[in-house]
């Protein structure tokens, strides 16, 4: 099941690929400025690629092999015909750059995007630029700054985030200047209020929240929050990465937040691609339309498409990338709208949360501990192991590993950090309830061998391409390029 | 129900095991005045027959030209199997591969990219991606910062050369943290010009920024640019056309030491122009600037039994774990666009990105040579990779539309970030166009010069 | 060299293990006078560039129809998921399953598409493809003739709502082991004539074969054929459009025992048209006559630890075993074709094929009811499933090209084949067709009759 | 690593996927034509269904991710540039009886590559139609009795073939209503000449031979074969699935070969597909141009290209499909014939041979036993494994499994049925010499494994999806159609 990496495939000399280029031309560039040797890649041929890849391709998990319940990523079903559609030529060939006359077909799905997504946020201004919802809320963040900033009020540098928050969130705040502030989760899951009114004031640039968070819960006093930071002259932002379980259902305009970023590549279903690349398109209400990051798309009086840019919006915060963000993620979330429709997008936050209780429930009956049962979940929710760990020393991650052994890929382990031992698991709305059964029986199991033969399950995994890697030893006898053979330890 | 699997007796089921009468209520924390109950502003689903009709015909309206632009973006051939295989659904559907046993194709493929990026630049590790071109660069000036321990400047020199976008980027994305750009003038060359640069002598820069090519399609003369700015204390970023370091000498081995960071768009190995992305940005630096740099990086290691394996690394350098003291905020970045140029670069190797890189460059010499025998037209610059700067004796604009009617995509009009140049236009010819296609654009030109008037 | 891997030095050291001193030695069992030194008539290689350029043009010449054609292909919305699956490597580049324990991916598919043609026509075994749906007619007389051990016959009393070119090809591939085609007339509805078949008691004939729907498009009422049939000693052939079978009764039911034999093309289970092929031929027969089919078939079995696994079975009726008494010649079928109609109809599911047909027959009932409201022009036969067959006050041919100048493909002009109908056009709108199609196609009618005059 | 039966993962009433068609249309046929209840098809969702079989495909040897030396199948690369352009829409929505002024691009393809199916089989017409090798085969035959019959030589109806002709051949006899009469293969490998002489006569129709046959060697005496034949009034049919071998090198009908089949599958590099479609190409010399069969694509005078039916060939033997036979299959060949050109086509016979003759060699002097080893290997050869199975009690069949978990495909085994326990293997030009040195590896180590512990070898395969499968209990207990779990042994 292993695969040598290419370059041990290389052999000097051997060119077999149908260049794109047959003959070598002339050139005129002085030596001088030429290399004086080729670069190092792989000499293999078409067939020898193909093979490589295709195999390297099968040593993964994916949506498209296994259910892959991997909490705050929404892993749903990635529709196939969006992608198809996404790349057909004209849209592959069209350069950026090219002129509006020959983009209206593009311009037209950009400008019905932008339009879809105030209706499932309640915004009224989008950009569409960001190109991951890490970059979406540094467009946000900056845009808070330069609505504080446009307003001479220089002194709010402090954005608040709960200790429950993603980590670009904090990160974030650093990106833009600011300093990320802290404040804990009460014990029912929701923001502590107390917590909040201690931290904010004259230096409160905002507060970042998502809602439901990755604990899973709703923040019930979400309009208090709102209150509480906007009366310290704070803004609200909206981390949209778990919009999947509230779609259709609340505005985040109407919850009071000033701006959002939704994550395409989770809502909307547009693919993770082994890590990308994803969208983190931005929303704001009338507040901050101003410096909304460009190029955005304007419609002209007779259905004539446009770009509009820094000489549209002078207090944009600016360009965050080299032209229009990942366009092509944008078509795909498009094309997904466009066949859900407005009752498509509620269903998906109804069966979301739906088979989140159910396997919440199950779990529950099954005798795990599951973190605010007494809750409603979102479209996720928590399984602490830290008592079966006590018990029989098996931790979260021996059960991540233990999953893969059983055909499933694992939740997302250790985060949030506030609660021990965690597993957050997030089913998504295209599994079926059959392969939520099988997946608490998989638990149950691992929970039953953990008490049987813990040191079975501590050598999971034993079906994987690898068993358990040694992350220790790639961070201190760092390999980060081929050179030749590894040494064996 | 399109992509929801359930049955009514599913439902039924599961709403017993959870103890509630209705969906609905799964929905009864949310504060009641905050519930809607439709989506109005949605236009009615489409079917997958539909949409298809619909996509097709946008996507009419958009073909069919014939590009002379580069300007950041660049239409290679692609080769079939690319896509073919990056669009498998074990590569196109898989997520980050936090779970390194089950992602080993992931993993190792990006490992591979790595290497092929340190082959292409000569400097010594690569992350994973980042968003683009331009982000790539703004997030190299970051680093610098961060990397820099001698000087404890946030300003950057940078060439005039660097993509014009770029820098707006830097500026957006820096300036929070206080990033500051001061521009590197050029030399009548079209080159950054080094005596400019001796003049900031005594000044405190974290790092000189070149492009390679520049923005302008020239070459950089680096050696002596770099070794001034080690002497001062600063690093050099260089901002790298990937095609062109199959031909021209690569940052790490610029000057006495070589350049300290490369980053700069992947988008030409293996990425259509696609209106502009995803593309990825790519970034490479000497090793020890490795735990200062922002990314994914992936490292091999061994399993419990001593085979090898691949796993993620330093990720204490990620906001996920060091969150608000991380290198960057990115999380999600480029993934698919890496395994896509991983396998261009497989097939193509470096005999195959050179001829790609002297096709591109002859096209576009023979382009500049064919029209500077127009009348009022004349070459800009002698030395060029793939871009050359045409100047005009009138203002390219209505060239431009005129080309642009005939189907033609002329170039990229200078007058805007360049006015130093005149009625100047950045045209770009890569393997993608043949001797008709360069034939048809100076047939063009010298019909639409006939009609219009000189300035 | 294109596809070829071997470096200099692989050649070198491979012809020193071999013990010569070139590759054209090689060659030297081939006597002197018959080798040759170059292909001439071989145009030069092209790079994939250049292909792609090529083919694009070509491609660009053919397109843009809109196509009103059935006739025995039909143009059916194919969901995306159907080809981005087949076209997966591990289907695309597999060969025949005789390995079997290296090909379970293939040989369950297979068995799930034998399950799914069982469901589909009420019968009781499906092999795992034929060529088209022409020569699986072909196969099935073939069949017939060694099946039936009553009747020592090689004739077949065929129904003229056959297809033409189907009863040709039976004709093309049964005429050298003396299979002869006698016609059954077709009634006034455009049924086979049930009172022309009892014309034939008394004679032998191995088999009677009907088409569900006839070329026509006209629906048999088959039970009262299949009943005389059987109690003449004869099998019954069907020949059903599997879109029809979603809707109809199957043949597996017909009369008292149903048909013995379905045979047809599977082309529109997922199928582009494509200029033809490839398309698949589907056969589903009885149980008992299993030993007489033709072509490959999978069954379920058990491995040495008792866990379900597929393989090939009944593998003696087949060539590479039985040689000249096999019961075909075929060896390669068409099991591509095959992967991506088994992934069709687990998209669709009973329901959406059965929406698919509905939506057909209605799209092709709108269609006839306004081209029947035009002067001069009337539908011929009343119930149809998606084909129907209008009638004209003048021959079609004018018409056929009057419409193709528009761009819209008329139908299938019936005069050559069936001059008893006058002047006929057989017109298919499939599910494929819009509203708008339909309408621009009356409009077209309706401006091309009054262009031209009546006869 | 084992996967449901669809209807395992049906559940009655779902009905997940986007169909093409939302609403239910009424209709208006009479109910009692109507079915009662719908067919049995599983209902699954799009997430199931690409699951479902992307995992089915992963339990798949192939091209793409194996080696696959099977004997007289040529499976070489199929680049992916073929399949891509013979899959531009414009190729799949063409109607086959679309008018021909809208298929001008597809009708030249076709007849560029008639032409060029001349040049390289020496033939002086081509047609395309027939759908793989066997239906090349049956119009080969069906045109030497038509041309028998044409010439009122009605009694010619045996077709010679010799004992290592593919099943195909006999087969093909019999369904041309004509007798195969088999004749032995001399020990050198050639036809016995003198058992050809004694079978020919006025009975005879045509002689069906490979060259180089199945057993791996070029028939020396084919001229003589060929002076044989025709004397006695026969024709000669070459069965052109060998045709890699010597493409570029000799022409079938310099050999004195009358009619030839192309199996583009092979030679052309056309998909194998999990067992098809293929292409069966027919071509003839002027002797029985009139009863090829139709279509065939012509050329009129201004670069028009038409059809040409019965109304153009009067005596063709007629039609074999509904239109044009593989048309995309036609298509993937013209593509891959273009890429290769003139020398590229003679470079495949080049390093097949040299493939081929290097890795018998290597087997020769790792002591196998090779059948014709003091001859030339065309691109393929036969190891005969009798010695090891007296031996060692390892057949051929045990050999072919223990190659799958070292991961290799199995040659072609028992075939051709003249040699004992053969294992006929064809590594084809694709292959890198150091995957031939693996492969020859393989066997060595499986040789030693028999002589150790045979055991362990019959039990192979173990790494594969299930191991070895009770044939005789599929052919005894058919279970051909799911009907639910199957009874456990
Ligand atoms: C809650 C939350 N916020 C932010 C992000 C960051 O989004 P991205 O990965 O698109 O940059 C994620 C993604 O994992 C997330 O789950
Ligand atoms: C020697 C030989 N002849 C004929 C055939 C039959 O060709 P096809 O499978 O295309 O019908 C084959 C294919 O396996 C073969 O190897």
């Amino acid at each position: 099941m292993s695969e040598p990496v290419i370059f041990e495939l290389s052999r000097a000399g051997r060119r077999a690929p149908t260049h794109a280029v047959a003959e070598v031309p002339a050139h005129t560039i002085p030596e001088a400025l030429l290399r004086d040797a080729p670069p190092v890649l792989p000499e293999v041929s078409e067939l020898q690629v193909v093979r490589h890849f295709t195999r390297l391709s099968q040593l993964n998990f994916s949506i498209d092999t296994e259910f892959y319940p991997l909490g705050s990523c929404t892993m749903k079903y990635n529709p196939k015909i969006c992608n198809r559609l996404a790349m057909l030529p004209e849209f592959l060939e069209r350069h950026p750059l090219g002129d509006v006359e020959r983009g209206q077909g593009f311009l037209e799905c950009m400008f019905e995007l932008q339009e879809m997504l105030k209706a499932v946020t309640g915004m009224t201004a989008i950009s569409l630029t960001p190109m991951a919802g890490a970059q979406g809320e540094f467009a946000g963040v900056a845009m808070i700054r330069a609505y504080h900033a446009a307003r001479q009020d220089h002194e709010r540098c402090e954005i608040i985030v709960p200790d429950a928050a993603h980590g670009t969130n904090p990160a974030t705040a650093t990106m833009c200047g600011c300093t990320a502030v802290e404040i804990p989760t009460g014990p029912d899951g929701d923001v502590d209020l107390d917590a909040l009114r201690r931290v904010v004031g004259p230096r409160t640039a905002g507060i970042m929240l998502t809602n439901p968070s990755t604990l899973g819960v709703f923040e019930r006093h979400i309009t208090e929050v709102a209150e509480i930071v906007h009366s310290a002259g704070g803004l609200l932002y909206y981390d949209g990465a778990n919009l999947n379980a509230i779609l259709g259902r609340v505005f985040p305009a109407d919850m009071g937040f000033d701006v959002i970023h939704v994550n395409l590549h989770k809502t909307f279903s547009t693919p993770h691609g082994g890590g990308g690349p994803g969208s983190g398109v931005v929303g704001v209400n009338d507040r901050l339309a101003a410096f909304l990051p460009v190029p955005i798309v304007g419609r002209t009086g007779a259905d004539r498409f446009v770009w509009l840019t820094e000489q549209d919006l002078p207090q944009s915060i600016g360009r965050l990338s080299a032209f229009m963000g990942n366009a092509g993620i944008l078509l795909r979330a498009y094309i997904y709208m466009r066949l859900l429709g407005g009752d498509g997008m509620r269903r998906v936050s109804e069966y979301a949360t739906l088979n989140a209780n159910y396997l919440m429930q199950q779990l529950v009956k099954a005798g795990f501990d599951v973190a605010f049962s007494e809750r409603r979940a979102s479209h996720e929710f928590i399984v602490s192991l830290k008592g079966i760990a006590g018990e029989t020393g098996i931790t979260a991650m021996d059960f991540a590993k233990a999953l893969l052994d059983r055909g499933f890929h694992a939740p997302t382990t250790y985060f949030p950090a506030l609660v021990a031992e965690c597993l957050l698991i997030e089913p998504t709305e295209t599994e079926t309830r059959q392969d939520l059964d099988a997946f608490a029986a998989a638990l149950i199991d691992i929970r039953d061998q953990a008490r049987t033969d813990p040191d079975e399950v501590r050598a999971a995994p034993r079906t994987m391409p690898v068993r358990r890697l040694d992350d220790v030893r790639a961070a201190r006898q760092l390999d980060l390029a081929w050179q030749g053979e590894p040494e064996s330890s | 129900m399109p992509y929801i699997p359930h049955t009514d007796d599913d439902v039924a089921a599961m709403l017993a095991v959870i103890g509630v009468d209705s969906t609905a209520e799964l929905f009864d924390e949310i504060p009641d005045g905050l519930l809607i109950d439709a989506l109005p502003g949605i236009p009615a689903a489409l079917t997958e027959a539909g949409i298809t009709r619909l996509m097709r015909a946008r996507a009419g309206r958009d073909g069919g030209a014939v590009s002379f632009l580069g300007a950041g973006a660049y239409e290679h051939y692609i080769p079939a199997a690319v896509w073919d295989i990056a669009n498998r659904g074990e590569f196109y559907s898989a997520y980050t591969p936090y779970q390194a046993e089950a992602s080993q194709g992931t993993l190792q493929l990006i490992y591979e990219f790595q290497t092929m990026m340190t082959g292409l630049t000569g400097l010594d590790v690569s992350n994973a991606s980042l968003y683009d071109g331009a982000s790539a660069f703004a997030e190299a000036c970051l680093m610098a910062v961060r990397a820099n321990r001698k000087s404890k400047s946030r300003r950057m020199l940078v060439s005039r050369g660097v993509n014009p976008v770029y820098r707006a980027v830097a500026r957006a994305i820096g300036g929070g943290q206080g990033i500051e750009l001061v521009e590197l003038p050029l030399d009548p060359a079209g080159r950054t010009d080094f005596d400019a640069l001796t003049k900031f002598d005594g000044e405190a820069f974290a790092a000189v920024c070149l492009a390679q090519p520049t923005f302008l399609g020239t070459i950089e003369e680096a050696d002596a640019i770099t070794d001034w700015a080690h002497a001062h204390d600063m690093l050099v970023i260089s901002i790298c056309n990937p095609t062109g370091l199959a031909l021209l000498r690569p940052p790490g081995e610029w000057g006495e030491t070589g350049a300290d960071i490369a980053c700069g768009e992947g988008q030409p190995l293996g990425i259509p122009v696609s209106s502009g992305g995803p593309y990825f940005g790519y970034m490479v630096c000497r090793k020890p600037l490795l735990r200062q740099m922002p990314g994914r990086i992936v490292g091999r290691t061994v399993d419990i039994e001593g085979r090898p394996g691949f796993t993620l690394t330093l990720q204490a350098r990620e906001q996920h774990i060091r969150r608000s003291k991380a290198t960057s905020n990115i999380c999600t970045n480029q993934g698919l666009m890496v395994t896509a140029a991983t396998i261009y670069l497989s097939l193509l190797g470096a005999e195959g990105l050179r001829r790609t890189a002297l096709q591109c460059h002859a096209n576009t010499n023979l382009l500049a040579g064919k029209l500077a025998q127009l009348e009022g037209v004349s070459v800009a610059f002698d030395t060029y990779f793939h871009e050359a700067v045409i100047r005009f004796d009138r203002p390219v604009a209505a060239l431009v539309d005129a080309l642009g009617e005939r189907g033609i995509l002329a170039g990229y009009d200078l007058s805007e970030h360049y006015p130093e140049l005149g009625n100047a236009l950045l045209v770009c010819a890569t393997d993608a166009r043949t001797h008709e296609d360069i034939d048809a654009y100076v047939a063009a030109t010298r019909s639409a010069l006939d009609r219009s008037q000189a300035a």
